[in-house]
């Protein structure tokens, strides 16, 4: 099949999207300029010019009002913000008002609005733009909350996003923007709250969730010679989670390990856990085991940034000792830097 | 805190003041007697809804509008019924003059799956969308930048319809009033801002939230748009407002701003009258219930022969009869069936 | 000992920290009217004046940051919010800039600021004013956050937090604002961090804050005729957890049913049946048990706010289902209708 | 966006033209050499930190002042050293101005243990305590609210400190600015906003943000607060500005605040020149360049006489050494150990 990169998916899913339905329109800040959020909004922004893909004011709350308020009308608003993390002020909007929409007015309407945010990683971009607010949405009812790892979901969520009922927020990550993989040039939509097992194993679940699935995979090949097989579930929907799934795989190795992009406290990891524990305790050959990132803001120096983030290393190392395998068998690792330079 | 307040009380009320009588320049016999017929219908749907709510029957809480009608009759006369409005927690009277349905008023503050929000939303949380009442939300200036989305829209679509969002001194304070504004003016969006500055915000004094000397409508000039202040207790000077800036707005001249002053007559949520409480005088709320919008509107009306005691008796016993079967079928109507509790949240 | 109501205990904690401590003042809307947060800032106004407890414009997020710039500067300021859902508009300020100050800057300053904020819960308040958001601030490093439950904490946590380096949330519970119950005159802090256990038993273990701790007591108080002991652990604090109280507990019990007061997503729950399923998994002689909201927004119709909250029925017959009791023979409850009639 | 740019960017380009050279008006030589010097030191230091950044040694988002400083020095040199500042991601120039160390600035970049920040927060959380740079933040006007309640707290112990806070035209958008400036008025506190008008937020225009026609200067007065237009360029007179914003908030008057028009060389984000990028028109750079703070800076001082090309000679080396050590220092310094990852979160 053709291949695209995640952010050449993304791009191409608005197009097709725009296309499809002419109330969609995208708005955000840069959207319209020369980088169009690299590049995820630039050809929607050639083919459908500024009339349909306009730059706005710098107020993130008055942006989510005014998206609610275009979808309350029949607009099929498209939100970018260039880090997730820009939306702490918009929170009130996002979950005291989109959120509920639907629900608090009796069901007569609803605000179809769709939140393309991104998730920030590595060259030192710190505490404030490096932080993943799944588990924040994920908690109140009301909005869809998916984050893609694969460019076909990539593609994929974001048009089924175009087409939902309810708020949609899609967790774009920054690291996987040129990450390549096939993705059909049909508007094929990925149904919202699906997970999907990516490889098939024996030994071991591991649900893991954007680039941590990704590193998921790398961990996989890393063990797989040593005669470890690995089921890779993608937790692409956080929110409606898809418990099926997930307990299936986990009724079916025994022993779950759970790989978050952010904090272990009542983050995506402890849901996980908790379901496992609510309707797989009898499967658990082992205890759960959580990876994310360490228990404190993001450092920007390299040293601390490598000890601040968990990768296929880790995973690996988990998945060992949640089989009580000797750790130590794991070759070597040169931490690797990240070749990335930005743009941010 | 009181040393503070008076002085800008006064102010306003000197603001108001100045335009004591009311003037029906400009307005046919028909409209200038739909007008009143609103304002009182909303006074006296307010006074039973009050009078009611102290049977602790409503399990909502409850920001009664008497006292302000003016401001929302006269705003949503000069609409089409597809134009939209939204509003904040005192949402009663916006609600009832854009058309809203009364059963479904009184039904959803009874809690009944016939309210406008089918008993999820209460009594802050109003909405019709048949008649363009959008939202009404308690989350202080939630739906200012709902509206100018909605503006937005119309925008788009290259429609005339207008939005109006209806908010008092209170969100004035807050950032997303002002991001709202600085929106609408950069896109020029028809959208009307209607502030009732009533002096309060709960129990605080305009004193404690904004610089001495602010007038709210010059801070919205600053945005490039028109603005003005006007007598919220004179409801064909607020109509004339209206019309003007609705035309200006249709006009795709972009966003008007009405400051509108007028006066909370009861306690901040709840039915009761609150003047014991200390945060405002006696002679205040006396002062302003002196330019009460209902009676000044009857005075005009007969000053100007358009309405006799005959005329105003047949309106009351109309309303009376229409809030009576309101009451009634909400008291009948069936509560919502807890097997639903989960529909309806995507 | 002498006894105090929730308030009356809040009321008293402010009083005497500002006693010993110049710095200390206290801003919020309306604090200082006479109302005063339903008394708890009253005697702090009448004794200190409006030098150290003011009123505030109505700009949530502008108020957190100055609490954040003049705690900078060597002040404690006390931000009150009357309802927790209001914090929604101050996330950014929060999260983004006071969880991350001392961290983020090198360690060579810190902002304790502390935030009062409470739940609502009943007479109909609502979607956006009877949400609980522990499990928002939990997830991020940085913030204490604590949830007294007793009147005893609800002094202490308070004292706590006025002495604390970092920034602490508070949330209090409006529904236990006149519960009364024993409280220590002298000022003794309840320390940060520590969850107590408040009913010894042997046969499952409740972990609870807030509302739903007192919920449990009666619980526990409905099951004992039936010979069921349940021990009964108040989780106060949700940042940092006391993992090793509750896992004593779990351990030495068997079994846990966990009783949060917000959604059972990336909740509470979750994050304590999580640890239980790290650290306890070969001592859990039945599933974990979670209890939290419906998982919609909040409704306002009674029959429909009766079914929405969970409570001490709703604890009483988990805790049967974990020990593979027949629930039938819990007797049938006339689910009260509550007395609260505000003010909100 | 072109189209809709131009106009407003030649506006301001005037506003600058209006003053376009320096005049020393009112300073003694020293305080001019003085102002000059630290002008000079903020460019060196910001050309030489660009430079070696290209080596991609530096792994932290940068955003270079170049162009900008004037604002930063003439402000700074106003306060005393118990005056507080504030910033935003822009911020190394106000970093410098205020007194920050220069080898702890060059160690955050490059990621060390004594960096600014400890190599915690890199190049946009800078703070030194010690000289009261308070905080830096990347989050857009997220400061601007510290500063007001830094400036609460030196008022309610009576001090005749003042709080400082540098934004730049995009934070004008948010919400928050406006609540600031809002809760400063109403307080009457010590805190001087200082707004750097450089006519772009990343690459939009002012006119995408703000209504046509608006002066940011004039929104602040309707806050009550006294503010003026300045030449940004032109480190005296904003040295003046300063001097007399910082006087009246010593003496209790209020907030002030400051719009200095300027411009930045470089692209938004990194060590480049975007000229090429579209977003701004080489004609417009070059018209700014010609306004150079630094050149507009040393030609004054020579037509006064107060110094020479020696004078300047001895400033470069002076500056040109301690920048090499302070690079040389940093490049050998030790990396925080990851050992230390969790300390200091609470
Ligand atoms: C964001 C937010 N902060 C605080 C409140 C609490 N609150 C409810 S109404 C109100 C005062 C509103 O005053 P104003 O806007 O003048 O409207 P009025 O009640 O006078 O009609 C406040 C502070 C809220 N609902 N939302
Ligand atoms: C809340 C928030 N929204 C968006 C951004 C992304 N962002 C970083 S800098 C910037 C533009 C800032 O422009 P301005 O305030 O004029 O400062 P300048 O870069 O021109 O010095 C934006 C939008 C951010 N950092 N924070
Ligand atoms: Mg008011
Ligand atoms: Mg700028």
């Amino acid at each position: 099949m053709r291949t695209r990169t995640y952010a050449e998916a993304i791009a191409e899913a608005l197009v097709q999207g725009m296309a499809q339905d002419p109330d969609v329109f995208i708005m955000g800040i840069g959207v319209d300029d020369h980088k169009g959020i690299f590049g995820t909004t630039r050809p929607a922004y050639e083919k459908f010019g500024r009339a349909r893909v306009f730059d706005v004011p710098i107020a993130e709350q008055a942006l989510t009002g005014v998206a609610i308020g275009a979808a309350a009308m029949g607009k099929r608003p498209v939100v970018v913000h260039a880090r997730n993390d820009f939306m702490f002020l918009a929170t009130d909007q996002m979950i005291n008002l989109a959120a509920k929409w639907r629900y608090m007015y009796g069901g007569a309407s609803s605000v179809p609005i769709v939140v393309r945010s991104i998730v920030g990683k590595g060259w030192g971009q710190g505490a404030t733009h490096s932080q993943s607010l799944q588990a924040l949405f994920g908690h109140f009812p009301g909005l869809h909350v998916v984050m893609p790892a694969l460019p076909r979901d990539a593609k994929g969520l974001t048009l089924a996003a175009l087409q939902a009922r309810a708020p949609v927020v899609i967790l774009e990550h920054r690291a996987l923007y040129e990450t390549r993989g096939p993705v059909p040039e049909a508007p094929e939509p990925t149904p919202l709250g699906t997970a999907s097992i990516v490889r098939e194993g024996r030994d071991l679940t591991v649900v893991a969730v954007s680039l941590m699935l990704v590193e998921a995979m790398r961990a996989a090949d890393l063990l797989a010679p040593l005669g470890i097989s690995l089921e890779i579930v993608d937790c692409r929907s956080i929110r409606p989670l898809d418990a099926e799934t997930i307990l299936g795989s986990v009724r079916k190795t025994g022993r779950v390990v759970v790989a978050d992009t952010s904090w272990l406290a009542f983050g995506l990891s402890a849901e996980v856990a908790a379901i496992c524990a609510e309707s797989a305790l009898g499967h658990l050959k082992s205890p759960v085991r959580r990876i994310g990132l360490a228990d404190c803001p993001a450092p920007v120096s390299v040293p601390l940034e490598r000890a601040f983030y968990p990768d296929r290393h880790t995973i690996a190392a988990e998945c060992l000792r949640s089989l009580d395998r000797d750790v130590s068998i794991l070759p070597e690792f040169a931490p690797e830097v990240s070749a990335f330079q930005g743009p941010y | 805190m009181t040393g503070k307040k008076r002085p800008r009380a006064r102010r306003s009320a000197r603001a108001a003041r100045r335009v004591d009588g009311s003037s029906l320049r400009g307005l046919s016999a028909e409209s200038s007697l739909r007008l009143h017929f609103e304002l009182l219908r909303a006074r006296r749907v307010e006074e039973k809804l009050a009078e009611l709510y102290k049977e602790q029957e409503m399990r909502t809480p409850t920001h009664f509008s008497v006292g302000q009608e003016a401001v929302a009759v006269g705003m949503c006369a000069a609409l089409r019924s597809d134009d939209v409005v939204f509003s904040g927690h005192r949402c009663h009277a916006h609600y009832l003059a854009k058309g809203g349905n009364l059963a479904a008023l009184v039904a959803e503050l009874y809690g009944r799956e016939s309210g406008a929000a089918r008993g999820r939303g209460g009594s802050v949380h109003l909405s019709d969308m048949s008649v363009g009442m959008v939202a009404a939300s308690a989350i202080l200036a939630q739906t200012i930048p709902v509206a100018v989305g909605s503006a937005l829209a119309f925008q788009m679509d290259g429609s005339s319809r207008v939005a109006v969002t209806f908010f008092g001194d209170g969100a004035v304070d807050e950032g997303v009033f002002h991001e709202s504004l600085n929106w609408a003016a950069v896109k020029r969006l028809p959208v009307v801002f209607v502030c009732e500055n009533n002096l309060y915000a709960t129990h605080s004094p305009l004193s404690v939230r904004l610089p001495r000397g602010t007038e709210i409508y010059r801070r919205a000039q600053m945005y490039e748009m028109s603005a003005e202040e006007l007598d919220g207790n004179d409801v064909y000077a607020v109509y004339r407002s209206a019309r003007r800036a609705v035309t200006q707005c249709r006009g795709g001249r972009g966003p008007v701003f009405l400051e509108c002053a007028t006066y909370r007559w009861l306690e901040h949520v709840g039915p009761l009258d609150d003047s014991e409480r200390g945060y405002r005088t006696a002679r205040e709320i006396e002062s302003w219930k002196r330019r009460d919008p209902v009676k000044r509107s009857a005075k005009a009306l007969k000053a100007r022969g358009l309405a006799s005691s005959a005329t105003f008796q047949q309106f009351e016993s109309q309303i009376a009869e229409e809030i009576a079967k309101a009451v009634a079928e909400a008291k009948q109507a069936p509560w919502p069936d807890p097997r639903d509790l989960l529909k309806n949240v995507y």
